[in-house]
């Protein structure tokens, strides 16, 4: 018989991650790559990626589903639907019990209300920077740090900071200010990392904070917000292996559902040609 | 004769100068890093070297900008704001109403000719009003800081920014590059939007004839001409229009001896 | 620090930490055990309701002070978070969160008061009693409560026209009637409520008692005229609560308070004694509502010289002596004890030639210049400190105007601080004190453009 | 009246996007033009002494720098644009303001508008916050008080007949606005949202006869058309705060959505219910403007007089004409909008919330700073809120 092969692709505003999924919804390929300029270029580049790791071809995926900051720009893309959703049904998939998701990412950080796998309810953050991945990023990189390396030196801090500004850009004054002052980095960096959490506690309690909390996104790597996180919502939170995937896992899944709910109707969902586009075979 | 050393710590550069007579002895600049108390020191040690002098030389030394604290060395601290007028009088004695686009925050500063502050408003608790949304997006741009200004000036049409962030205007930065949007569109985007900030600002202290610009701003002709498209005025341009707060720290120290020989 | 060696900038009068203990009566643990038995209404502050709840045999207890006693000991944040969590938008005002946050609390623990409030904390309420007068949130700040308690809610209706139409010649009986029509309803309201009537010689009592207490604080606050100013706003604040919040509720104990207050005052004027512990470089006036959390900040300013001699919030009125003998009903002596006319008080103010020029001016422009500016002239301050509040339009909305008039009219310069009357996120001491010090050059140019001008300070 | 060839929707399109071009060719031949704020003022006066009624809105794609000086950027920027305008002589051709009591900061611009930008005539209007009895009276006393006013204004008195000819046509106006309303009631609706923000915003900038031939023009246009709205998945309910811009609507219409029904003062709340005509016509114009208009700036309260409340009684009795929307329009959830600073819909939106879940109506909220640029941010929440009730 044709084995059927479902991609979902989540262009995030920092990471672009994919995956191919079989139809037992076993993952054959997940690829992920930093998001610059060009999306469509990057789209293509990491869909080849993800195919010769799965060892398929472009014209062997049924269908792909895009979501993220960036969906609009995937040129292969058969549907598109917000990473809201596509957040919660991956991280359903990863904790079937889950009740509230927090996603912290590159561009804002999200709050969803999961009942069964499904999206109830959501608060996000869009305004400004502040309690986004952006956030440590822009101050780690003016600290000369690889913000992969903030949750461990947070966890050396015994007297955190308090950081005030609201606006990433003043706040990372502020740390220059502490650290002149003679503050040690890992007090100021625990400082930031309750900055954060502090800001997504706040919004995510509008959701009625209910166990099991799990947390995704780039962020959700930073032990430091993790434990932060943890302070502030006074309960456990849980980080599944592959934190920064519950997106495209999830957009995966929901194409794989409504392939086969089409099927059972006796219907085929109309699909892009399957063709990548050639300037990124060779430029 | 006495010299009198003034110190700016602003949040991305230090600039010190050394006067005699209000004669410019000696001035320097750097980026002032992750440690002020380290760039106090060495743009301390660049002037006296330049100058020919010792510290025993220098009369009064006052300290100003956002990192004053951390210059050990100094007699006193003055608020910038302060600072930037007595030295753009120095510069133009009639100008009275001062612009100030520092990395940190926008600032318009009314002056009486004293150079006294007889009026300020000060740009919002947000980078989205300051030098430091420039510098962002030239940053992602990769266009080298003097070239920033004589691009944005060939925009035909700037693009509107739909966040007020500076740092979310980066991203959007990006992505309009990925839609094909010319560079020097996106710089005048920019500029436009801090132009309308800072015409903002001036309607609050009130826009005299004689206007100047001061601070890394001041360097940057794509925005000047912006802000003079919106105020109708031409902006009188000090050549080194950086180093004005710091000039100003060095004659309140002037001041502060002549005080003192007085009392 | 200067604050270690040298004694602290502000010089505190003895009189007003009496007067502070006071307001704590107001919450649970203060009252004395038969004040505590009386059921509980929660009231904004507002000419009205409070005699006449009182006079009712009902405690009323203010969220807009209890927020303040909140923020003042550092214990609003937590409410607010509270407030947020719920879904109320985070830019309303302060107190408001504050208290939805609080009520919220007090639902989760089953109607208990929560064991983290301060001063003992506000008993739940029979009785929410809105107010039309002063801002929006005074009416839909307590309908919002419903989602916590079923205690009804009453607005009371009070006009506010526009100075224009308060000049026409029949505008002020008829607000005198409407006001006399809406708080018999009211009395109606509460007889139901409380199953008896209304005591209506009581009422007199409460209503009449905060008269002497208004006369007081106004004789006080015409001491403060003095150079140096010998009370600073600070003190003022402190005081303050007890009168408005306590004045009806126990007309004798308040009243000796302030007759304390005056004799302090008083005897710093005759001995020259200052507000401040420093030199009076500089006297200023407070516009706007405190930043109750962050008082300590007026330490800083004070060590800098400032002295803060009067304020604009909650100045007390002119005394008048009305003649109420040929009015019987017990309302329309109650509101025309308390309300009077524009045209009136005008003249009481300014004296009949500036009155006049005013009332021409507002007829002509629908405002003028000189409203608002008689504490500036006759306090004869340097600079005016306008606190923009980010979560109050209402205190906030009139400001700049007043900022461009002052300048104008009177050459008294104002230096904008935003902050909030609550959230402290919003407040950045060390920015004030950046614009402090550039606004010191400020107050200096324009003493110098008064001298040229030949104006009195 | 000016040469003109276009007719019903495309007409509304052209005055939407030049809204003053008629008042002030009105005012070319001598005719004088009052501007008022929200929709309390009572127009049918203005009408009756033939000047013409001419609504105050913002402009959110034009930045804010004048009125920086008068009102801090804490303020609702809707009244900030107002009032930004005046200062940038946008309304020099008014020559009277009628303000009111919408809210402190509305309050308030009267004030400034006296002082700042001076329109040779301006009354503001104390409109009462409550439902007391005493209010009515007050209301009535402030509605002579605007008469007065008006007549001293335009140098001559309001003849009994004039005015119940304008409460005519004004109530006619609110039946025709009501019946093109009904147009959004098939699915797919024969008039999208963006359209209707148009044509109320267009008939807010012209005299009611002309405003009411434009709606006659739209209504027979609407029902032959082939051009309508596509059908999508949702149809959506719209509450909130003042939207003087289809730029929100435009946005959600993008997606997958329909805008079918609103709740908005630059949409039905205007004229959803008509003017009693009273013995003392007065009488009928005060309580419809004290009662019949749901703005929350106005305290409502099912438990008046009543010693005890039941919070989801008097939620319904304040809210339940949303369901009857949402049921009549066909509307399978509701989006709450408010312009940022609102105190007034920024306390009603938890009791809304409470309302719409307590009858199974999904809702989001959406708050925005009334600019353009800062909706885009809010894509994301409505495809969201798509992917939810879908």
């Amino acid at each position: 018989m044709i084995r059927i092969y479902f991609a979902g692709i989540d262009l995030g505003s920092t990471m672009t991650k994919i995956v191919i999924l079989d139809e037992e919804g076993q993952v054959l390929a997940s690829v992920i790559s930093h998001t610059g300029a060009e999306h469509r270029r990057l789209a293509n580049r990491v869909m080849e990626e993800a195919l010769g790791k799965a060892g398929l071809g472009i014209k062997e995926i049924t269908f792909v589903l895009a979501t993220g900051y960036g969906r609009i720009n995937v040129p292969f893309a058969d549907q598109q639907i917000t990473e809201l959703t596509c957040h919660a049904r991956g991280v359903a998939s990863f904790f079937p019990n889950v009740r509230l998701a927090i996603d912290i990412g590159g561009q804002d950080a999200k709050g969803l209300k999961i009942r069964n796998g499904r999206l109830l309810d959501f608060v996000m953050s869009d305004k400004c920077a502040a309690g986004t991945g952006r956030f440590l990023e822009v101050i780690a990189d003016a600290l000369g740090l690889k913000v992969e390396d903030l949750g461990e030196i947070s966890m050396r801090s015994t007297r955190k900071v308090t950081v005030s500004s609201t606006c990433t850009v003043f706040a990372q004054q502020e740390v220059v200010n502490h650290l002149s002052a003679g503050v040690a980095l890992e007090d100021v960096v625990a400082g930031l990392h309750d900055a954060i959490a502090s800001r997504v506690a706040r919004m995510v309690r509008r959701l009625k904070v209910e166990l099991d909390v799990v947390f995704t996104g780039g962020v959700a790597k930073n032990i430091g917000v993790v434990k932060a996180l943890e302070e502030h919502l006074g309960c456990a939170v849980l980080v599944p292996e592959e934190p920064l995937f519950s997106g495209a896992i999830g957009a995966a899944l929901i194409g794989k559902e409504r392939v086969m709910q089409a099927l059972d109707r006796g219907e085929v969902l109309p699909t892009r040609e399957r063709r990548l586009e050639e300037a990124t075979f060779f430029g | 004769m006495a010299y009198f050393m003034g110190v700016d710590v602003g949040s991305s550069t230090t600039k010190g100068v050394i006067i005699r007579d209000g004669v410019l002895e000696a001035r320097h600049i750097l980026t002032s890093g992750v440690n002020y108390r380290v760039a106090a020191r060495r743009v301390m040690d660049e002037l006296l070297e330049k100058a020919g002098l010792c510290l025993g030389d220098v009369a009064c030394i006052v300290a100003t900008g956002q990192g004053s604290a951390n210059v050990d060395y100094s007699n006193r601290q003055v608020a910038d704001l302060r600072c930037c007028g007595r030295g753009i009088v120095r510069i133009f004695p009639t100008a009275h109403t001062v612009i100030d686009v520092q990395g940190q925050s926008t600032q318009v500063l009314r002056l009486n000719e004293r150079g006294q502050v007889i009026n300020f408003a000060i740009s919002e608790k947000c980078a989205s009003g300051s030098g430091r949304f420039l510098d962002i997006i030239a940053n992602v741009l990769q266009v080298r800081l003097e070239d920033i200004g004589p691009l944005s000036l060939e925009s035909k049409n700037p693009i509107t920014f739909t966040t007020g962030c500076a740092v979310f205007g980066e991203s959007e930065a990006v992505s309009r590059v990925s839609e094909g949007v010319p560079r020097e569109d996106i710089l005048a985007g920019v500029h436009r939007a801090l132009a309308e900030k800072i015409s903002a600002l001036v309607g609050k202290v009130g826009l005299e004839e004689r206007c100047a610009i001061s601070g890394g701003g001041g360097r940057d002709i794509g925005l000047i001409r912006r802000i003079e498209e919106r105020l109708g005025v031409e902006l009188l341009v000090p050549p080194e229009p950086q180093f004005v707060t710091a000039l100003g720290a060095a004659i309140m120290a002037e001041e502060a001896c002549e005080e003192e020989e007085g009392a | 620090m200067t604050q270690q060696t040298r004694p602290r900038a502000l010089n505190r009068l003895k009189s007003m930490y009496a007067l502070r203990a006071e307001v704590d009566k107001m919450y649970e643990g203060g009252g004395g055990s038969e004040e505590e038995r009386k059921p509980v209404a929660w009231v904004m502050l507002e000419g009205w309701a409070n005699p006449i709840l009182n006079a009712m045999g009902i405690r009323t207890v203010y969220p807009e002070n209890y927020s303040s006693v909140c923020a003042a000991q550092g214990l609003a944040t937590p409410f607010m978070e509270r407030a947020d969590a719920e879904g109320w938008p985070s830019h309303l005002c302060g107190y408001a969160r504050t208290c939805v946050g609080y009520s919220s609390r007090m639902v989760e623990l089953g109607g208990e008061i929560p064991p983290e409030a301060p001063a003992g904390g506000m008993a739940r309420p029979i009785l929410l009693v809105g107010s039309g007068e002063v801002c929006d949130a005074r009416f839909k700040w307590f309908q919002s409560l419903g989602r916590f308690f079923d205690a009804p809610v009453w607005t009371i209706e009070s006009p506010s026209p526009s100075l224009r139409e308060r000049l026409q010649e029949d505008a002020y009986e008829r607000n005198v009637q409407f006001l006399v029509d809406e708080l018999k309803a009211f009395v109606a309201f509460l007889e139901k409520l409380m199953g008896k009537k209304m005591d209506w010689d009581q009422l007199e009592h409460t209503g009449g008692g905060t008269t002497e207490i208004n006369r007081l604080r106004w004789e006080i606050n015409e001491l403060r005229k003095a150079r140096p100013g010998p009370m600073h706003t600070r003190d003022f604040w402190s005081a303050m609560s007890a009168a408005l919040y306590r004045g009806a509720a126990d007309p004798e104990g308040i009243t000796q308070g302030h007759r304390l207050m005056y004799d302090e005052v008083k005897e710093r004027v005759d001995r020259g004694i200052a507000g401040i512990n420093r030199p009076e470089k500089y006297r200023l006036s407070f516009e706007g509502l405190p930043p109750w959390h962050s008082l300590g900040f007026l330490e800083q300013l004070a060590d800098r010289g400032w002295n803060f001699v009067i304020e604009s919030a909650y100045r007390p009125g002119r005394p008048v002596s009305i003649d109420l003998s040929k009015y019987d009903d017990p309302m329309e002596r109650y509101v025309r004890r308390r309300y009077r006319s524009l045209d009136e008080s005008l003249e009481e103010d300014y004296g009949p030639e500036e009155a006049e020029i005013i009332r021409k001016e507002i007829l002509r422009d629908g405002t003028s210049r000189r409203l608002g500016l008689r504490h500036i002239r006759e306090y004869q301050v340097d600079g005016v400190v306008l606190h923009i509040l980010l979560s109050c339009r209402a205190a906030s909305s009139g400001l700049n105007l007043l900022q461009q008039r002052m300048l104008d009219t009177l050459k008294v310069p104002a230096l904008v601080i935003e902050g909030d009357i609550i959230d402290t996120s919003l407040f950045n001491p060390a920015e004030a004190l950046r614009k402090a010090e550039a606004f010191e050059e400020t107050m200096d140019h324009y003493r110098q453009v008064r001298k040229e001008l030949g104006m009195p300070w | 009246m000016a040469a003109e060839q276009s007719k019903g929707l495309a007409r509304a399109r052209e005055v939407y996007l030049d809204r003053s071009r008629r008042a002030k060719e009105l005012r070319a031949e001598g005719k004088k033009v009052v501007g008022y704020l929200c929709i309390y003022p009572v127009l049918e006066m203005v009408t009756a002494l033939d000047l013409m009624p001419y609504r105050l809105f913002g402009d959110m794609r034009e930045p804010i720098t004048e009125a920086d000086s008068y009102l801090p950027t804490v303020v609702c920027p809707f009244l900030r644009s107002c009032l930004d305008l005046g200062l940038k002589d946008r309304y020099d051709f008014l020559d009277g303001i009628i303000t009111c009591h919408i809210c402190d900061v509305g309050a308030s611009l009267g004030g400034l508008w006296d002082y700042a930008v001076q329109t040779p005539f301006s009354h503001h209007l104390d409109t009462p916050h409550t439902l007391h009895e005493t209010s009515l009276k007050q209301e009535k006393a402030m509605v002579v008080g605007l008469k007065e006013a008006l007549e001293g204004f335009a140098g001559r008195t309001i003849s009994a007949p004039a005015l119940r000819n304008a409460i005519t046509l004004h109530n006619q106006q609110r039946a025709l606005v009501r019946e093109m309303y009904d147009l959004r009631k098939p699915d797919p609706p024969l008039i999208s949202g963006v359209e209707t923000v148009r044509v109320i915003k267009a008939i807010q900038s012209l005299p009611v006869q002309e405003g009411n031939q434009l709606l006659r023009e739209v209504i027979s246009e609407a029902r032959e058309r082939r051009d309508g709205p596509r059908k999508k998945s949702a149809r959506l309910l719209l509450w909130g705060s003042i939207l003087d811009d289809t730029a929100l609507v435009e946005m959600i219409e993008s997606l997958d959505a329909n805008v079918v029904m609103d709740d908005t003062c630059v949409g039905s709340r205007g004229f959803f219910s008509d003017v009693e005509l009273t013995e003392d016509p007065l009488d009928g114009l005060a309580r419809y403007y004290l009662t019949e208009i749901r703005c929350p700036r106005t305290f409502r309260s099912r438990d008046y007089m009543e010693a005890r409340k039941d919070y989801m009684k008097d939620l319904e009795s304040r809210f339940s004409y949303l369901h009857d929307y949402a049921r009549d329009w066909n509307a399978g959830g509701v989006i709450l909008e408010s312009v940022r600073y609102c105190d007034t819909h920024g306390y009603e939106v938890p009791g809304v919330e409470d309302y719409l879940d307590s009858v199974g109506l999904p809702r989001t909220y959406l708050e925005h700073d009334y600019t353009e640029g800062a909706l885009a941010p809010l894509r994301t929440r409505v495809q969201g809120f798509l992917e939810i009730i879908g």
